[in-house]
């Protein structure tokens, strides 16, 4: 399989993300999407260090890996503290600085 | 047709199906199973990849850690028993512009760019990932662990119990 | 003949599933007989003489006749897939743990992260269970489960790697190789830091998979059988096969990574044979915690997870390293 | 503020919901951290000193983060060595039940059972109804046939499913007709086996061991001193419907009397002795009925005096 197959599946994974983090309503439906659109980063990363044998792409995907878990508690903790206040977690209800 | 270009194609269908599943299927729950689904497919595609390590982080964080936390805030923040959570998209159509747009547009580049020749020799991974963690990205590793440490604080910050 | 390698490994792992699901149907047979001693009783005994040995095959016999009883309000795709979500992640952790030099479906370069990695895939399968039942009990249990394996899961890893560290490898069969000599056995290296990192380890276990005195997800008295509170029959066989294939497979790593494998005294061959006896010790040790103990409270669940074993195996951890680095890369 | 596990030695605090207000909580914490003094400062305070109603369910003594974990190590230790002491020491108790029987106790309570007189081979149900009477539960159904030498019961039916093993109506049986069994096996699939018949409850009793209870001995056993006798007979008689529907018991010995007497005290609820007795179990009624008649007299000295 060449470079440009993994690209590819790389993007379309990245749309569909992208999809869902505009669509979606649910705060964390779109906690959904942006992990959809991470992991096709990782999959274009390792498949560069694949394809030009060259580690820092790995280690850039481990590192990616590891920010996107800790964003992934923050956003979660921020999406509870939201449906504590406001007992919805629908993005179009936060409204509150619409004024 | 090889091993691997068969697998890619599966893992491929399975990936893309799955991703698809995740941002349609009205049931939040159940998107966040597809979601798994589509975390174990990209750790199979760093294994056709031949990244057998990071297969191993992908499904013990992603796949162990991130749909578990997501599964947690779903239960914390639904009321679950007997009624069906469903989440209703807006703006599919537009969506669907954008992001065929954003598609197209990497796409287009690809088509550009020739690609390189597939590299044959294969060093050892997990000791040259050992070494590049503490040799040349040693302050972006302590960085991310400030980052961590940051982000756990945070997280606690916010989710205490309002006392 | 020689067989093409694909057909080589589908028929390793063929075998070593069938003897996975023969020994963890033995296990609960051993751990009703240990039991029963515990509590100055027989255990089963009717079912094939003597003392019972058949009584493992009469009650997969029964659940598989069993009628399967699906919830009305279930949901029926995540209720039904869930058993199996959670049994194959239990079943494949021993795809990499090699039972001798050579002997074992595929001895990864990366086996033990290979291992955490599945073992940490069982919790999807467990709250499918516990959401697709629709049920408060199974809810619940399906909550505290998520809640205990997110603060274990991290002191099981940390303390695994203990091993790694000391011999230099993630490979499993080079972690055993890496323990010979006398008293070469993890345990008793590294000035009692083994030792240390074995109880641990074993504490972790137990609260990773939720045993006595950590089973408040399925807690009886309170969440009537947990999140498989609604599986009857051969779904209910299959979430029981995965538990304890999963409580084996960790005592088969605790086996490896701390007591040498399969190094014992006497040939080669008998390799495999100490290996299992040191297995069937860990799970033993196991099973004595889990028949000598009551359930503890959710709260001192979490506080001993975060404030006793978490520091203390990222410690442990930290003390191998520098041991290792002090030596500099010498037998610790 | 962190206790070392949770405090393993302290019940889990209230939730902090039902606080009243930030500021409150505040000074409360600061009120109670103020004597633990240096403790405190570990964050690993033991927890026996927090608040006000704790509970200490481990010793005193342990005391910060050594403290406890020792302490925890040791409890560990000897939990498992009480486990392992049964694991080798001791001989299993089991009783390898449908083979073998355990013996039962005398006084064993099982099922229910009417009994043959042994000479003449006459049921020596009455029909008299007492049982019925007394039933906590109210499962006994006795209806009786008159006859002229004595009477018989016409229809006895025992709902078992419901029965509470109690033993009142064995207790209050004027012929020992009723007993208990050395048995408990009637498990069934269904329901309707469970109501037992006269015809049922007879073969029941040949079937089976009785128990050593009959109404006569349990009386024999509670009976008041002899000078009492005469003051719970009349007390009985005069009230209560039981006395009256049993003539039969009248005859029998006095203790009979004045035990159906109980039995109806208890019903009206009058100021008797009976009465007095706020119920833990009719069989300590029936006791107080038939106690030495000094009772009564007490009783209405105390109304006097109150």
């Amino acid at each position: 399989m060449s470079l440009h197959g993994y690209l590819t599946l790389g993007a379309l994974v990245f749309a569909i993300g992208l999809f869902g983090v505009v669509t979606r309503r649910n705060a964390v439906g779109m906690l959904l999407g942006i992990e959809l659109m991470l992991n096709a980063v990782n999959i274009n990363l390792v498949a560069f260090s694949r394809f030009h044998a060259d580690l820092g792409g790995i280690v850039f995907s481990l590192f990616t890996i590891a920010i996107t878990v800790a964003e992934v508690a923050l956003g979660l903790a921020i999406v509870i503290v939201i449906f504590r206040v406001r007992k919805t977690i629908e993005a179009d209800r936060l409204d509150l600085l619409r004024g | 047709m090889t091993v691997e270009t068969v697998g890619f194609w599966l893992v491929a269908a399975v990936l893309l199906a799955s991703s698809l599943a995740v941002v349609l299927t009205k049931n939040l729950f159940h998107a966040v199973l597809y979601l798994a689904v589509a975390l174990v497919a990209t750790g199979v595609v760093f294994l056709l990849l031949e990244s057998p390590f990071l297969f191993g982080v992908q499904l013990l964080l992603y796949a162990g850690g991130v749909v578990t936390i997501v599964v947690f805030a779903i239960m914390l923040t639904e009321r679950l028993v007997g009624e069906r959570i469903t989440q209703t998209s807006r703006h599919v159509v537009n969506g669907a512009i954008v992001s065929a747009a954003v598609f197209v547009a990497v796409v287009g580049f690809l088509l550009q760019a020739g690609a390189p020749a597939p590299v044959t020799e294969r060093p050892d991974q997990l000791a040259g990932l050992g070494r590049a963690l503490v040799g040349p990205y040693a302050v972006t590793l302590e960085l991310l662990g400030v980052l961590l440490v940051a982000a756990l604080l945070g997280a606690i910050y916010f989710a205490r119990a309002d006392d | 003949m020689t067989l093409p390698p694909l057909a080589q490994a589908a028929i390793a792992a063929f075998i070593v599933l069938n003897a996975v699901i023969l020994m963890v149907a033995y296990v609960t047979l051993l751990e009703r007989k240990f039991a029963a001693r515990m509590q100055s009783r027989i255990g089963p005994y009717y079912v094939g003489w003597p003392h019972g040995w058949l009584q493992p095959i009469a009650d997969a016999l029964k659940l598989m006749l069993k009628e399967d009883v699906v919830p009305a309000a279930a949901d029926r795709w995540v209720y039904n897939l869930a058993p199996i979500a959670f049994l194959v992640p239990c079943v494949l952790i021993f795809a990499t743990i090699p039972f001798a030099p050579g002997l074992g479906v595929a001895d990864l370069n990366i086996g033990i992260l290979f291992f955490l990695a599945v073992s940490a895939l069982e919790i999807v399968g467990l709250f499918m269970g516990g959401w697709g039942s629709n049920n408060k009990y199974a809810l619940i249990s399906a909550m505290r489960a998520v809640n205990q394996i997110i603060s274990y899961d991290l002191p099981f890893i940390f303390t695994a790697l203990v091993p790694v560290v000391l011999a230099g490898s993630m490979q499993l069969s080079e972690i055993v190789s890496a323990q010979t000599g006398l008293f070469g056995w993890f345990v008793f290296r590294a000035w009692g830091l083994g030792v240390l990192a074995l109880l641990a380890y074993l504490v972790a276990t137990i609260a990773a998979e939720n045993r006595v005195p950590f089973d408040i997800l399925e807690a009886e008295s309170e969440l009537v059988a947990g999140f498989r509170v609604e599986y009857s029959g051969m779904k209910f066989a299959l979430i029981q096969l995965g538990e304890y294939a999963h409580i084996l497979g960790t005592s088969f790593l605790g086996a490896l990574l701390f007591l040498g494998g399969w190094l014992g005294p006497g040939p080669a061959w008998l390799g495999p044979i100490w290996f299992l006896l040191k297995a069937i010790f860990v799970f033993l040790l196991i099973t004595w915690v889990r028949w000598s103990f009551v359930r503890i409270r959710v709260d001192q669940i979490l506080a001993i997870s975060w404030k006793l074993l978490l520091p203390l195996s990222i410690v442990l951890l930290m003390a191998a390293a520098f041991a290792v680095a002090w030596s500099g890369g010498a037998r610790v | 503020m962190s206790d070392f596990m949770g405090g393993l030695s302290k019940p889990p605090e209230p939730p902090t919901r039902s606080e009243p207000s930030r500021g409150v909580r505040g000074r409360t914490r600061e009120t109670r951290d103020g004597p633990r003094g240096p403790e405190s400062v570990t964050g690993f305070g033991t927890g026996t000193q927090r608040g006000g109603g704790s509970v200490a369910v481990l010793r005193d003594g342990a005391k910060g983060f050594w403290g406890e974990t020792l302490q925890l190590a040791r409890a560990v230790g000897r939990t498992m060595g009480v486990t392992f002491k049964n694991l080798v020491a001791r001989k299993p108790v089991t009783v390898m039940y449908p083979d073998v029987r355990r013996q039962y106790p005398d006084r064993f309570r099982g099922v229910l059972a009417l009994t043959y007189d042994k000479e003449t081979g006459e049921e020596n149900c009455i029909g008299c109804r007492l049982c019925e009477y007394i039933c906590p539960p109210q499962v006994i159904k006795v209806e009786m046939l008159k006859a002229k030498e004595r009477n018989w019961a016409k229809h006895f039916t025992l709902e078992l499913y419901s029965c509470e093993f109690c033993e009142l109506c064995v207790q209050v049986c004027p012929t020992d007709a009723i007993v208990m069994l050395k048995t408990f096996e009637l498990a069934t699939s269904d329901r309707r086996e469970l109501l037992l018949d006269k015809d049922r409850l007879h073969a029941l009793g040949l079937e089976h061991e009785h128990s050593w209870a009959t109404g006569t001995r349990l009386r024999d056993m509670q009976a008041p001193p002899k000078a009492a006798r005469g003051e719970g007979h009349r007390d009985g008689a005069t009230r209560g419907e039981a006395a009256v529907t049993a003539p039969a018991a009248a005859a029998k010995p006095a203790g009979t009397a004045a035990l159906a007497g109980a039995g109806s005290a208890e019903e009206s609820a009058t100021p008797a002795p009976a009465a007095k007795a706020d119920g833990p179990s009719t069989a300590e009624a029936v006791k107080t009925a038939a106690a030495p008649p000094a009772a009564p007299g007490e009783v209405k000295t105390k109304e006097t005096a109150e």
